[in-house]
């Protein structure tokens, strides 16, 4: 069987579950942040797929393009509010900070 | 030189003055030479401008360059935003940014030392971006905001000095007066764009010329007109709206050269030159009349006034009402031509009269003036060019324009039977060349009257005089037309401005613009009838003699009453007296304006008032004493019973919350994990797979 | 046809791996490493799927940008006295669980659909085509995107500055 | 404008700088290939010393110049009809110079040892190379005797010293009486701190 | 070219591929590397009146091969406390990326590794690789200096993208290509065809550009000295201030490879430079080949034109390094957002305008 669309698809999905995965598990939200990545990665891989063998034309790529540009914007700003969270709580697992539930 | 590189050069010339004001206005405290910047970008956008306008009329004298672009879609409508190039638009270009070059130059010496020096260069970088957008539009909503836009700068320029009270005031008196003419034109131009559902000039032309009229009517269209010549109105200071401009003498005196002669009052002009080919026959003499008011009233208060910049300001009023009245009357190209002409010898007068000033040391008033020939030569013998040039004497440019006016006046006349126009245009001529000499000599020939000033008085510097001597040098005869008698002889006349095709219904025109013979009337002009051929031919000539002489004997007249003494002009004063007070006041326009509406607005704002107080606040009241009767009852109700349904809910939903707040841990994974467990669960549900 | 396979498995065994260790790995910055690896997988998977322009955004923007961003992050927010840079893990059990389920449904969903393929020529060059896209169709959320990357970088120095 | 004018005026100083590092590349170097070629040293240059062996004597002058204590010599007293040889200057030898040590890892290359000698023979040379492995490789010995003939020498003088002690034995028992006890205790005081030396 | 005599040669795509992705390394890299060292050491010695090694070969020309068996023979030193798969894996990724940078370096018309069509914008996203390598060697390391240098490097190389990547869209913006082959092919003819003279063809706008050309080139030459942290830009292995940065802990064949990546990167920016605006492989004066009617001759005349220009720019770098003392790092950052990023901006919106006219 010749590699296909599936085959990417497949890829992707799992690259998207192990993003969920590590958002889901992981303490520290840096870590949190890298599955982030994980997924917007598998949401481009779509993209690119869907482009490559779909009648999209290039609009996936530009998609995928703009995503890129999205989560670069997100993880600075991400990162950014990552810093402060350490400067007030002097640490970043997410455990720990359970402000919220008050 | 390909039609799309014009167009690129344009929009070069429109955009750099605007890079100039950007960077003049957010380095201009720090830098010291922004000015020099500023020169700079005016300067290139001049040579630029020379090179388009060469370029035009030598290899595209017949075309119209229209570039556009779509700017916004809103369903239907897509409102286009573009450049047109045509002859009048590029001579006007060149006019515009060498006035603005030169007195940007001027005003570096001018201005030098003032506190706030790289933001008036911003502000008239500004300006000149402004200008230039009006003359480069091809559309009414383009024109609008950069009328707009021109309004905003004139005002910052004329309330330059805003620590003055009479400064601000006449800024704001500008931008008023202005506005009100503006509403008139924003209406004209809402009523065709509800007709025609666009903005460009052709595309409106061609569908009024294709039988489109806004509101199926002859009169809608002559209402649209006349709306937007009240824009031109204001900014032009036609004659009721005539009352900023004197007052706008209040800001730098380049800034009345540039403003006042060459471009923003133009601009009022130039607009009724595009809209010429629409409008119609009725909304021509009602222009036509409001020219010749402006020209001749304007005319009689310069006679009495003593301030050197005011009595020029109302000059350029009456010479504006001379152009208007004469696109009122069909002579279209020699309105143009005085546009022009006028643009350079008027500019040149207020720089003369900047340079007086400042030779003064910022004296205007002209009765203490006096003998200052020898003291500033240049500014002499420019200013007396200039002032030539304004009465109409042969050999200068001022005299081909103003006697074409007169003749398609007189001929207009003969046709339609309307003499007083010709006669106000006449005695306009008469009254010019008076108060030019008047004041000519009251500052530059007769005996000094403040001998110390005098003493003091020396000439401007180069920067100064060099503009004088360009401006005075284009005041003459010979860049319009080799022969000095004929204004039809040059190639201004002959070849680039020509009368537009008028795209008004046949029935609306006057009967002479009905052309001689059908379908002659190819390449967008117009030819008239062969009676206003033979009026306008035979009209020439007569026109050209008494022209000449009412201006000599104005010259002659001021020469009497100032130079020689042979008349004492208080006594002549004391026995008109009822006419020198009307004419020194300025015909009590200010105070009529003052009374009529100033204080009728405060009256009904008054009344307004009076019934706001008492009989709206009443019923309020009155309300209120129902609402506060029946709040009582529906309190006794709340306490009751809905706070026992409330209590009861709250109880429950208390129950429930120690049931349901296990599950919230304020972890958000927690909350991503049970929100996987909802999806897979929904999965399952509607199986999608 | 059979080297593109060939390579295809080589990437994407590259990119699952690679992410199976950026998820489960203790060391933060092992998981960061392990990322880098992943990312240059699906640059890999992208050359494949013939999107070279977006391939080298991949590279220059996550590998250069993101991934910097991301071990700054880690080395600031922990105190490095030794390499040992641990990180726990929680509700384990619930997540493999789900995430399991989620992903045999996901990855049923996929195979059994039937996607409308189309056997499109690879293109030459995409560079021309994206870019006609950007500043012909989408110029709106092209600008709008540079806008909104500007203000993120602005306000992200400002409040990590603070 | 200031910005611009540092902006130039750092990028010319750039410019400057590498003019100057760029004539430099052409200077001739000033470095040379040093155990190939080497440099004349100057006169009166300072660098290890020589002793010429024919001409010392022995006489210690320049162990006691010595600052840092770097020159050992060791001396025996050559027996009454033994011809040591001349020095260079025609100065008749009395003693058996047994041991002349120098320790080039003490020498201060002070030169103070040279002036005093009598017979000009330490002096310094032009090597100035001679760095060993061993410290103790630096202790150059400048004795021409074999050490067979350094033994014979002492058991000469022993024998000498023993010869001479039993003569003066008996001369000191024959003038027990006669002359003082302690101008001859003296002298076998001198004699012994002698041969210390 | 050779890609498609290797293919005839060998039969097998994937042996033609291989063996030509061999070709930089072993034809290149390491000869370049060994003499690049060599030329280092002669330019310092003469800029500063010395002479340089001269016992190793005619003036000292096998020195790099010898250093080359001293590190070889040298012991791996691993510390204890080292975190030893990063450790032994940073010099690989830290080579790699500046290795897979020649992929696309053109080295004449017949040899560019991979000619494809985003070849400059390649170079500049794989070159920025080699941060990930410098901040595992440095994290890894476990050592103060190492992590401040791998640190400040990581910062300094993402900063100095930004001017680079804003020159090259500057000439990518007149050219409208990002492909290399393409770049050079539009310089060809003489040399004031290259860039740096405004470009091939004639014309008003020739002229414009030439002062703007001569800022980004600048601009460009500054910027990627930066990104392969040399002097006076390298802070991120100031001896004086932090040993020797990121690859303090590193010796023997380790170290080698992260001097290989130097002075491999060293040649790639330099080739950039060559590329984008002195007309890459292209002759300033014509062909010999041309001349003499020998085709097989230009491809070699290219590649010594290429390889020239490298060098030189090389060179430049080197004689920047003997002349300028290292910047503090504020000045560092100072230099780069305060100067070179605004002055790229305005270059490129001045040269956009006068390609627009």
């Amino acid at each position: 069987m010749n590699v296909g669309l599936n085959h990417f698809l497949i890829v992707s999905t799992i690259l998207f579950s192990f993003g969920i995965f590590g958002i889901v598990t992981r303490k520290n939200a840096v870590m949190v942040l890298m599955g982030i990545e994980l997924i917007l990665n598998a949401a481009n891989i779509n993209f690119v797929a869907f482009a490559r063998y779909g009648s999209f034309g290039y609009n996936g790529q530009v998609m995928a393009l703009f995503v890129i540009v999205l989560a670069a914007a997100e993880a600075a700003i991400a990162l950014a509010i990552l810093l402060n969270i350490y400067k007030t709580f002097t640490t970043v697992n997410v455990d720990e900070i359970d402000r919220m539930k008050e | 030189m390909t039609e799309s590189t014009l167009i690129k050069l344009a929009i070069v010339i429109l955009f750099l003055p605007l890079i100039g004001f950007i960077i003049a206005i957010f380095f201009g405290k720090k830098v010291k030479y922004t000015y020099v910047l500023e020169v700079l970008t005016v300067g290139a956008a001049f040579i630029l401008s020379a090179f388009l306008a060469y370029e035009k009329l030598t290899n595209f004298v017949d075309r119209e360059i229209i570039s556009e672009f779509t700017w916004i879609n809103i369903g239907s409508v897509s409102i286009q935003l573009g450049m047109l190039l045509d002859n009048i638009s590029v001579i006007m270009i060149f006019t515009v940014t060498l006035v603005s070059l030169v007195v940007h130059v001027y005003s570096v010496a001018y201005m030098k030392g003032d506190k706030l020096y790289g933001r008036y260069f911003a502000y008239l970088g500004l300006f000149t971006f402004s200008m230039t957008g009006i003359v480069f539009t091809h559309n009414f909503l383009m024109m609008y905001i950069f009328w707009e836009l021109v309004g905003l700068s004139s005002y910052l320029l004329i309330g330059f000095w805003f620590e003055k009270k009479s400064a601000s005031d006449a800024g704001k008196k500008a931008f008023i007066v202005n506005r009100i003419g503006d509403i008139g034109m924003f209406l004209g131009i809402l009523i065709l764009f509800l007709t025609y559902n666009t903005f460009s000039f052709d595309t409106i032309f061609s569908q009024i010329s294709g039988g489109v009229l806004p509101f199926g009517t002859e009169t809608g269209l002559t209402i649209a007109g006349l709306l937007i010549f009240c824009g031109a109105i204001g900014k032009s200071a036609q004659f009721p709206l005539h009352v900023w401009l004197p007052d706008a003498m209040e800001g730098p005196t380049p800034v009345s050269a540039l403003i006042h002669a060459a471009t923003m009052v133009a601009a009022g002009v130039y607009l009724v030159a595009r809209v010429f080919t629409m409008l119609t026959g009725d909304a021509l003499l009602i222009i036509a009349i409001i020219g010749g008011l402006s020209a001749f009233i304007p005319a009689t208060i310069a006679l009495t006034q003593n301030d050197i910049k005011k009595v020029l300001a109302y000059s350029t009023i009456s010479q504006l009402g001379y152009m208007i009245m004469s696109l009122g009357v069909g002579a279209y190209v020699f309105a143009f031509l005085h546009l022009i002409t006028h643009a350079f010898f008027k500019a040149c007068l207020f720089l003369g009269s900047g340079s007086v000033i400042q030779a003064m040391h910022h004296e205007q008033d002209i009765t203490k003036m006096g003998g200052l020939r020898k003291k500033l030569p240049f500014t002499y013998v420019t200013f007396l060019v200039a002032s030539l040039a304004l009465s109409g004497i042969p050999l200068t440019s001022g005299f081909l324009s103003k006697d074409g006016i007169l003749a398609g006046t007189t001929a207009f006349a003969s046709l339609t039977g309307h003499w007083l126009l010709p006669v106000a245009g006449f005695s306009v001529a008469l009254l010019t060349a008076f108060y030019m000499f008047r004041l000519i000599i009251l500052t530059f020939h007769s005996a000094p009257a403040d001998q110390h000033k005098y003493e003091h008085a020396h000439e401007s510097p180069k920067l100064m005089v060099i503009p004088l001597i360009v401006l005075s040098a284009l005041s003459l005869f010979i860049w319009f037309t080799p022969n000095p008698l004929n204004p039809d002889a040059g190639a201004f006349l002959s070849k680039w401005v020509k009368t537009p095709e008028i795209s008004v219904p046949e029935n609306a025109r006057y009967d002479f613009m009905n052309s001689a013979v059908a379908g002659e009337s190819s390449h967008h002009e117009i030819i008239y009838s062969e009676e206003y051929t033979e009026a306008l031919h035979g009209a020439h000539v007569p026109a050209m003699i008494i022209s000449l002489i009412m201006a000599l004997s104005g010259i002659g007249l001021a020469f009497l009453f100032y130079q020689y003494k042979k008349v004492n002009v208080d006594k002549l004063a004391e026995k008109f007296k009822p006419l020198y007070k009307l004419s020194y006041n300025k015909w009590y326009f200010d105070e009529i304006y003052q009374a009529s509406f100033v204080a009728g607005t405060i009256g009904l704002s008054r009344l307004l008032a009076w019934f706001d107080n008492k009989i709206i606040d009443g019923i309020v009241n009155g309300s209120a004493t129902v609402t506060k009767w029946f709040s009582n009852f529906s309190g006794t109700f709340d306490n009751v019973i809905v706070d026992g349904i409330v209590n009861f809910v709250a109880y429950f939903s208390g129950i429930l919350g120690l049931v349901f707040r296990k599950f919230q841990t304020g972890k958000v994974q927690t909350y991503i994990v049970f929100v996987i467990f909802s999806i897979v669960i929904l999965l399952f549900l509607f199986k999608p797979f | 046809m059979i080297i593109y396979d060939l390579i295809f498995y080589l990437f994407a065994a590259l990119t699952i791996v690679s992410a199976f260790f950026v998820v489960t790995l203790r060391n933060i910055v092992y998981s960061a490493f392990f990322l880098l690896f992943t990312f240059l997988g699906v640059t890999g998977l992208y050359v494949l799927l013939a999107a070279d322009f977006i391939a080298i955004v991949q590279l220059v923007v996550y590998v250069g940008g993101i991934l910097i961003l991301l071990l700054f992050g880690v080395m600031l927010t922990n105190r490095i006295t030794n390499v040992q840079v641990k990180s726990g893990t929680f509700q384990i059990l619930p997540a493999v669980i789900g995430v399991g389920i989620f992903t045999g449904i996901l990855v049923a969903t996929m195979t059994n659909t039937k996607w409308r393929v189309l056997e499109s020529e690879i293109p030459v060059t995409t560079v021309y085509n994206i870019g006609t896209l950007l500043l012909q169709d989408y110029v709106v959320v092209f600008e709008l995107l540079g806008i909104l990357l500007l203000v993120a970088l602005i306000g992200a120095a400002s409040m990590a500055r603070r | 404008m200031q910005y611009f004018s540092e902006a130039i005026k750092s990028l010319w100083t750039v410019l400057v700088g590498m003019k100057v590092t760029f004539k430099h590349l052409f200077v001739p170097s000033v470095t040379i290939q040093y155990p190939d070629i080497k440099l004349a040293l100057p006169e009166r240059e300072r660098n290890r010393l020589y002793v010429n062996m024919d001409d010392c004597i022995g006489c210690d002058q320049c162990a006691r110049a010595c600052p840092v204590n770097c020159i050992t010599i060791e001396t025996v007293k050559g027996l009454p009809d033994e011809d040591l040889g001349k020095t260079s200057s025609g100065k008749r030898k009395a003693l058996w110079v047994t041991q002349f040590d120098i320790d080039f890892a003490k020498c201060c290359y002070c030169q103070l040892c040279v002036f005093p000698c009598p017979t000009e023979c330490i002096y310094m040379t032009d090597v100035y190379e001679f760095s060993e492995y061993e410290r103790s490789d630096l202790n150059f010995s400048f004795v021409t005797l074999t050490p067979e003939e350094i033994t014979q020498k002492k058991e000469n003088f022993a024998k000498l010293e023993s010869e001479k002690a039993r003569l003066k034995a008996e001369q000191a028992a024959q003038k027990a009486e006669t002359a003082a006890k302690v101008s001859a205790e003296k002298n076998v005081a001198d004699q012994s701190g002698k041969k210390e030396k | 070219m050779i890609y498609d005599y290797l293919y005839k040669l060998t039969g097998s795509e994937i042996w033609a591929g291989v063996i030509q992705s061999f070709f930089p390394l072993f034809l290149f890299i390491l000869p370049f590397a060994l003499f690049a060292v060599w030329l280092e050491r002669k330019v310092s010695a003469h800029m500063q009146d010395r002479l340089g090694p001269m016992r190793v070969g005619y003036h000292g020309a096998l020195q790099t091969i010898a250093d080359i068996l001293k590190l070889l023979q040298k012991e791996d030193i691993v510390a204890t406390e080292n975190d030893k798969p990063l450790f032994n894996l940073a010099p690989v990724i830290v080579f790699a990326g500046s290795y897979a940078v020649f992929a696309a370096i053109p080295f004449s018309g017949a040899f560019i590794g991979s000619n494809i069509d985003l070849g400059l914008f390649f170079i500049i996203a794989v070159s920025g690789l080699v941060v990930a390598g410098i901040l595992m060697a440095g994290w890894a390391s476990n050592n103060k200096y190492s992590l401040l240098g791998a640190m400040r490097s990581a910062a300094q190389i993402i900063s100095y993208e930004i001017p680079t990547i804003i020159v090259v869209l500057t000439i990518v913006m007149i050219t409208g290509t990002l492909s290399l082959y393409k770049l050079s092919e539009l310089q060809s003819g003489y040399f004031w065809n290259w860039m740096i003279f405004g470009g091939p063809g004639p014309g008003l706008h020739k002229f414009l550009f030439i002062p703007f050309m001569f800022i980004g080139f600048i601009i460009l030459y500054i910027s990627t000295l930066a990104e392969v942290n040399r002097t006076p830009f390298d802070i991120p292995e100031a001896e004086s201030e932090l040993v020797a940065g990121y690859h303090t802990e590193y010796s023997g064949m380790k170290f080698a490879m992260f001097f290989l990546a130097e002075y491999a990167n060293m040649f790639a920016v330099s080739a950039i430079v060559a590329a984008v605006f002195f007309g890459g492989y292209q002759s300033p004066f014509g062909y010999l080949g041309n001349a003499f009617n020998l085709p097989w001759l230009i491809p070699i005349e290219q590649f010594f034109w290429f390889t020239a220009k490298g060098l030189f720019f090389v060179f430049v770098q080197m004689w920047l390094r003997w002349t300028l003392p290292r910047l503090r790092v504020d000045q560092l950052m100072a230099v780069c957002w305060k100067y070179l990023i605004p002055i790229s901006f305005v270059n490129l919106i001045i040269v956009g305008l006068i390609s627009v006219l």
